[in-house]
């Protein structure tokens, strides 16, 4: 057994105000696969962070066993050149860059005296196959879909010579279909000797993949288990520190009148002319939840921030709130009606990072805190600090830059930001995209809690398992158009996979 | 997840140390500018800091002080001006030509100036806002055209001399009493909303910071405040141009801190795209940053006129680079989105006191060039190391 | 507190300065130095007065007038008997002279009058005779033919006086049809560069047919002159300049310019900072004439400018010591040189 | 996955697509310039056009030109520099005395020049990488110094005239011959190494452009190419500053493209925090860009110092401004991480016949800096118009 890839011991790790890491061990086998969990700001990519020299040594307390060695890193070069690579949380691409250079970018081929572009883009070409990803390696990286960014990063660390890989929730940002074509990347390079360090708030991966299970909590370790020793129940009773029965907290509700009607509507886009959207139609009630599914680009996003007034572009159709046509220009004649829309891309669509919580809650309600048409800072506070304590937000106080919050506190910020709205219609687009499971409840309720006030919500989702859970029916897209829709009680997993796919001869190669 | 009262308890620990660490980064600067005057002080005999010494100062730094309030916004919402130097001299000339050609009186020489300033600013935002073209192009097309505008017009004649009142607005001094009365009104505002303000907090239930720090800070401000109008008393009294950039950073720190468009210009520039999809309307947002640095331009041109009595068709050249300095030495982030009113103030007043201080030693001028260059990137960096510590 | 207010501040700062109490100081701010003859005036000026016992403050303006206003506020405030200036503009600065004639300090213009406001003494050469003489010299030799004209700094008063007198002499010449204005041009800050960007285009546009460029001052016409040379012109075409600088006065003896208006440098400082002490120190100043600035009748010491062409360097400004002959005459083979004075 | 074969054939398509967009954003550019051509020729009976006036055009481009090659490569890295002007400046006033007052020989005037402009370079990039100082403020802190140290080094006279040697590097032409020969070798090479290009990605079993696009390009190039040197031969030849442009900018677009240097360059300005996670050194690579620069604005100091024959102390201010907009008309984005040398070129072209057509034209001078403005703007917007619809 003492035969490990990675030791840590005693690793402590602050910030001013905050100890993101408090003695943390954390030890992993060669060649297995070993799953890190917790909470949103447990610790999990500081302690990642600190093996891989972004957080340089000295500015951490404890000692690093790479082999069994001492190693003490400076720069992220000096762990890369043991054989350590990571994949981000946040993607690290460079949009402007071709894909080709971006896989390349630490790469030996592009630190030559002079770049052999051919030979770039053949081996790109290699890798690209090998993640399942079709496109031209001389593509602007920018151009593609966050889902596609994240399997380009994926592949950027495998070109690389690696002995240990970490993945930093790796699949916050993928459908099904390309989470499996991941997990079979990394059992191949589990059968090639590769050590892998995984973190995932999507504990069926976890439970599918890992050997060994490592659980932090407030930044110390709880536990390391064999996956035998586990289920998905006891990994969160670990994370949370308490007993959480359900994962999904459905409770059927009193539905009401429609609330919103969608008809006929086509969504073209300004640039290249085409219907991204052709004729779709769906309705949504009062205290109901929607969910709504399909396939990577299958046109869900443009949908919605269509009918927000965020997607340029010119549209057709017509949208009826509350029985009255809606016209929607821009984004603010959206949330005048009351509608809100919580974008799948926080970062870009979602936050001013610079700016403090309470500043970013009231962004889209400003009007809420004013008096006399200026802001009452006192008022900002309070509501401020109202949503965020309804949301369990964790942060040093309210005047924190969400820069420095962690992934999934950041993602409570822009739900409080729209919730304290008092929206009629809520638009969710993967509400909980990197949000670990006692968050997850805890936004699940809100969601169920609003509904039950009477708000229309739709959750654009691609995990499954949470439209399942969550809606009171299911509208599947499909290539730009509403493929059908199923009740709740009548929607199963294959059933919506069928109809995403479009029942397809080829559509099986690209589900799996 | 931690219990209801560790976390409120947090954030009163976490509270202290904020207000700390925000007054850190304002005091370096406030520390530069002091060892600064220090440094002239020692090596003019004490004349840098004599009553009438620093009445040339303030006087000095009017203009900047005034482009670099409508700078700060600029640049907080993410755009530059390059246009603001031929933006004062165009909306100078202006004015002079309508006094001194057209006979009219001074105020509504002042009134058509502030809206033609205001006009050009709109032309400038337009272009930025509604047609997507970068400011730094617009400006920079901006300071071509605007200055030839004013060749045009003055046919690069100086145009002087001035009336009395339009005369009055750069080179008179607030009578004495008034500049205690306003000092002290001042001063008693600002006991009265801070009293106003812990009440309204106690009463919503929030985080108090410890009395002796708000009420210390008070006194601080009091006696800072008493004090300059003293010194300055000690001479002719307040400048007006003093006066005037006072109540425009007042009013400028109000409108960015409190008003619905203020915090959208800071959300614009620190993430255009989420503002957007915020409801904020990005467009007419911008037009309006633009059309309130005109209208600014405009008012430093009536200053600056009025200062020299004549207005000259190079006036205000090379402006623009002061007053974007001003905003860099005082924190404001070229990427947009960051940036105090404050901050710009004391850059633009320590800009003026290295020409000011190096002018009274009679340094020779190339050695003012490099000397001015050399203080100005070991201010910036003097900030930013210790910003860099404190965070 | 308003012990300072009424305090005549050049006693102040005699006492503070301390080292000798009767010392003399005088406050001298110069337009700027970018141009080679400001600092001639400067260290003329300086060498001057400290012979006559008296100490000179020097601040020069970069050509900016707030920077100027700003500049002598300082030299006020630091306690001076009298205060010389050359005006980046004769209009702007009516206000802070203002303030020096309230605290009893005599201001003498030096060199540009300054307008509207109490002036004890204005030694300068006439910018619009200046204009008049470059004309003059270029109408003489050819009276008759295609001109262009290359104005200053577009943004410079003073370009805008030359370019007065030099119309003064043209325009009837123009209007009987002598001379045809092929093109007028102006300098961008008196740039080098930017006339010999101009001086192409216009031959071009032109085909090289333009006898006569009237350039305003030298620093222009080297500009110009580099371009007339690359196309074989330097020295067919007639071109004006001012100021004397070395390298005008070389390219006059070279043969490529014409003639420059040399405004002796030697005798206005010199003029200047006898004037200046002879004020500082109360006493009575003798003037040929006087001129209105708007207010006032100022005593004007007028100095005339000299026209110089190859014929007369050396008896003006080799003689007058302003350039070396040697410096002169470095690029002119020993030879073709003249005599050595 | 899907199969090979559609895999290739959608590949085709969308190549084909790409260089197609490519190309439309950068004729937009081009077009802006043939329009602006067209306009000037038609009011100059065509004159504009002439050998001798594309000669005139050339020349007068090539000091911005040189400088906006190394101005892109400083605003795609994140930057900015405010300083070149001055640079440009202090290298020729000490290239000029050297010669002048020192009487060293032209090459070692260079190599000195070029090492002085390096040095300063590094001075200002050492501030910016290593010392976190921003480079606007760095570089306007330089732009004083330099200029400082010029009226000090100069004591404010014009330093002329200058030996054979140097006098020729802005003044002479290359004999007729050379001037055919060199743009045979030119396309020469293009043909050769599309060839080899293309045999080597078909051996590599990646996607081909259609043969006629690459060989129609290459046509284009040739006749394009051949046409200018034959305009130009018509005149004196072509003129040995374009040459330095010419070959300069070769050398930079391949740095740019082909080096590891020149992608960190656009990695570090596209996304500073990703290129550190990838292991590129942000500060080396910074300090590198500043020390080009250093080194390119001495070039340009050169050809400006010897088509001037003198070194003047005003010479070069505001050439940043120039620079800059050359590089922002280019497409360079003031933001970084975007831009192409080539952009910045035409640029320079654009600005500069702007200049020379209204010079041409006798247009007053008032006029000409509103009509310069007024294009600035609208080149600008038409290319990001175009560029929207395209994208
Ligand atoms: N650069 C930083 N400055 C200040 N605090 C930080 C910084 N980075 C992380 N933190 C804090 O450290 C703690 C741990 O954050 P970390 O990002 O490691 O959490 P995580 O376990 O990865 O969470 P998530 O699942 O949300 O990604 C959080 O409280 C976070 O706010
Ligand atoms: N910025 C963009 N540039 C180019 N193509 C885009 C861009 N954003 C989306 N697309 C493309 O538009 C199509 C629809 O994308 P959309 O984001 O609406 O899909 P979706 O169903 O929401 O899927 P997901 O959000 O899970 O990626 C996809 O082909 C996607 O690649
Ligand atoms: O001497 C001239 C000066 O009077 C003018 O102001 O600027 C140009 C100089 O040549
Ligand atoms: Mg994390
Ligand atoms: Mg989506």
């Amino acid at each position: 057994m003492g035969d490990y890839a990675l030791q840590m011991k005693g690793i402590t790790k602050e910030f001013p105000g905050v100890r993101a890491l408090d003695n943390v061990t954390f030890s992993v086998h060669k060649g297995e696969i070993h799953a890190l969990c917790g909470e949103n700001g447990a610790g999990k990519s500081t302690l990642m962070k600190v093996l891989s020299g972004v957080h340089p040594y000295g500015s951490y307390t404890g000692d690093i066993y790479v082999d069994g060695k001492k190693v003490e890193f400076r720069t992220i070069k000096e762990s890369q050149k043991v054989g350590i690579s990571i994949i981000y949380q946040e993607l690290a691409l460079i949009e402007e860059m071709s894909v080709a250079e971006n896989l390349f970018l630490s790469h030996d081929l592009m630190k030559r005296k002079v770049i052999d572009y051919n030979q770039l883009y053949a081996e790109s070409k290699k890798w690209l196959n090998y993640i399942g990803l079709d496109i031209d390696p001389r593509t602007k990286v920018g151009k593609l879909s966050v889902g596609k960014q994240q399997l380009i990063e994926i592949a950027k660390s495998l070109t690389k010579k690696t002995d240990i890989l970490i993945l930093d929730e790796p699949t916050a940002a993928l459908t099904e279909s390309d989470v499996e074509v991941l997990m079979d990347i990394l059992k191949d390079l589990k059968s090639k000797g590769v050590t892998c360090i995984y973190i995932s708030h999507k504990l069926g991966e976890v439970m599918e993949l890992a050997d060994h299970v490592t659980v932090l909590r407030d930044g110390q370790t709880i536990s390391t288990d064999p996956i035998g020793e586990l289920s998905e129940e006891k990994i969160v009773t670990k994370m949370v520190g308490r007993e959480l029965t359900e994962l999904f907290p459905y409770e059927p509700r009193q539905i009401g009148d429609n609330i919103l009607e969608v008809k006929n509507y086509s969504v073209i886009d300004s640039q290249t002319g085409k219907k991204v959207i052709d004729n779709a139609a769906f309705n949504l009630r009062k205290g109901e939840i929607l969910g709504i599914s399909g396939l990577m680009g299958a046109g869900r996003t443009e949908l919605f921030t269509s009918i927000f007034g965020g997607y340029e572009g010119k549209k057709e159709g017509t949208v009826l709130l509350e029985g009255k046509e809606l016209k929607v220009k821009k984004p603010s004649d959206a949330i005048n009606a009351g509608i809100a829309y919580v974008s799948e891309d926080r970062k870009r669509f979602g936050l001013v990072l610079g700016m403090d919580i309470k500043q970013n809650t009231t962004m889209a309600a400003l009007n809420k805190v004013m008096k006399f048409k200026l802001i009452d800072h006192n008022l900002e506070l309070q509501k401020s600090e109202e949503i965020t304590k309804k949301m369990k937000l964790k942060a040093p106080n309210l005047e924190t830059a969400v820069r420095q919050l962690s992934g999934g506190n950041q993602q409570k910020v822009v739900l409080s930001k729209w919730i304290l709205n008092n929206p009629k219609v809520l638009i969710l687009d993967e509400p909980t995209r990197g949000i670990d499971v006692g968050a997850k409840y805890e936004i699940y309720k809100i969601i169920n809690e609003l509904a039950e006030e009477g708000v229309g919500i739709v959750i654009i989702s691609s995990e499954l398992p949470e439209v399942l859970g969550m809606s009171d029916r299911v509208v599947v897209m499909s290539e730009g158009t509403v493929a059908g829709q199923f009740d709740r009680k009548k929607a199963t997993q294959e059933k919506i996979m069928a109809l995403a796919t479009g029942g397809k001869k080829d559509a099986k190669s690209t589900v799996h | 997840m931690q219990s209801q009262q560790s976390t409120s308890l947090n954030e009163n620990v976490q509270e202290k140390k904020l207000s700390f660490k925000f007054d850190m980064q304002a005091y370096t600067l406030a520390i530069a500018l002091v060892l600064i005057a220090i440094i002239f002080s020692i090596f003019t005999d004490g004349e840098f800091l004599s009553s009438r010494n620093l009445s040339n100062l303030f006087n000095q730094m009017s203009v900047i002080a005034v482009l670099a309030i409508g700078m700060t916004l600029i640049i907080v919402a993410g755009h530059i001006d390059l246009s603001v130097g031929s933006l004062v001299g165009l909306t100078g000339g202006i004015a002079a030509i309508l006094q001194v050609w057209y006979g009219w009186d001074t105020l509504s020489v002042f009134l058509v100036t502030i809206i033609v300033g205001a006009l050009l600013g709109l032309w400038q935002g337009w272009w930025v806002a509604y047609r997507g073209v970068p400011a730094f192009i617009v400006t920079l097309g901006g300071m071509l055209i605007f200055r030839g505008i004013l060749v045009g017009i003055s046919q690069g004649q100086t145009v002087a001399p001035l009336e009395g009142g339009f005369k009055q607005l750069g080179n008179s001094y607030l009578p004495y009493s008034i500049g205690y009365i306003l000092a002290i009104i001042g001063i008693v505002l600002l006991i009265f909303f801070t009293i106003k303000n812990r009440s309204k907090r106690a009463n919503l239930g929030l985080a108090l910071t410890p009395g002796f720090i708000d009420y210390g800070k008070i006194a601080v401000y009091s006696i800072f405040t008493m004090g300059i109008v003293y010194m300055l008393n000690r001479y002719l009294g307040i400048p007006t141009p003093m006066l005037i950039v006072v109540g425009l950073a007042a009013l400028f720190i109000f409108i960015s801190s409190k008003t619905a468009f203020g915090r959208s210009v800071y959300a614009i520039g620190g993430n255009e795209e989420a503002a957007a999809l915020s409801g904020i309307n990005i467009k007419r947002n911008v037009l309006w940053v633009f059309i309130l640095m005109g209208a600014l331009a405009a008012v430093a041109s009536l200053i600056l006129t009025s200062r020299l009595n004549a207005a000259t068709v190079g006036a205000g050249e090379m402006y623009e680079l002061d007053a974007i300095a001003a905003c860099v030495i005082g924190g404001t982030s070229l990427m947009g989105g960051k940036g105090k009113i404050v901050g710009a103030l004391i850059g633009a007043l320590i800009m003026a006191s290295i020409d000011n201080g190096m002018s009274m030693m009679n340094i020779e001028t190339f050695w003012q060039f490099i000397v001015k260059g050399l203080i100005l990137i070991l201010a910036v960096w003097l900030d930013i190391s210790s910003k860099k510590r404190a965070a | 507190g308003q012990d300072a207010a009424n305090n005549n501040s050049s006693e102040e700062g005699n006492n503070e300065g301390g080292e000798s109490d009767d010392k003399l100081t005088i406050g001298l701010s110069v337009s700027d130095l970018q141009l080679e003859r400001w600092q001639h005036d400067r260290d003329i000026f300086t060498e001057k007065a400290e012979e006559l016992g008296a100490e000179v403050l020097v601040q020069s303006a970069n050509g900016d007038s707030a920077k100027q206003l700003s500049q002598i506020e300082n030299m006020l405030s630091q306690g001076i008997d009298a205060l010389a200036i050359i005006a980046v503009n004769s209009d702007a600065l009516s206000s802070v002279v203002d303030k020096a004639q309230e605290q009893g300090i005599p201001v003498l213009a030096y060199d540009r009058l300054i307008n509207n406001t109490t002036i004890d003494a204005y030694v300068s050469f006439d910018n619009v005779r200046v204009g008049e003489m470059q004309a003059e010299y270029l109408t003489e030799q050819v009276p008759s033919g295609k001109y262009f004209l290359m104005g200053g700094d577009p943004k410079d008063n003073n370009a805008h006086m030359f370019r007065e007198g030099q119309m003064n002499v043209l325009q009837p010449l123009i209007d009987s049809g002598d001379i045809e204005v092929v093109g007028d041009q102006w300098a961008d800050g008196w740039q080098a560069s930017e006339a010999l960007n101009i001086m192409e285009n216009a031959l071009t546009a032109n085909d090289n047919d333009i006898d006569v460029v009237v350039a305003t001052n030298d620093s222009t016409a080297g500009g110009a002159i580099q371009a007339l040379d690359a196309q074989g012109l330097a020295g067919e075409v007639e071109i004006s300049g001012q100021d004397a600088d070395l390298a005008g006065v070389q390219r006059i003896v070279e043969g490529t310019q014409s003639m420059t208006v040399y405004k002796p440098i030697k005798s206005i400082a010199t003029k200047s900072a006898e004037v200046a002490v002879q004020l500082a120190k109360g006493e009575e100043v003798e003037a040929d004439g006087s001129v209105d600035n708007g207010s006032m009748e100022v005593p004007f010491i007028k100095l005339d400018p000299i026209m110089v062409n190859k014929d007369n360097v050396v008896d003006t400004v080799v003689a007058d010591g302003f350039h070396s002959f040697d410096d002169v005459y470095e690029n002119v083979p020993e030879e073709e040189r003249p005599e050595r004075p």
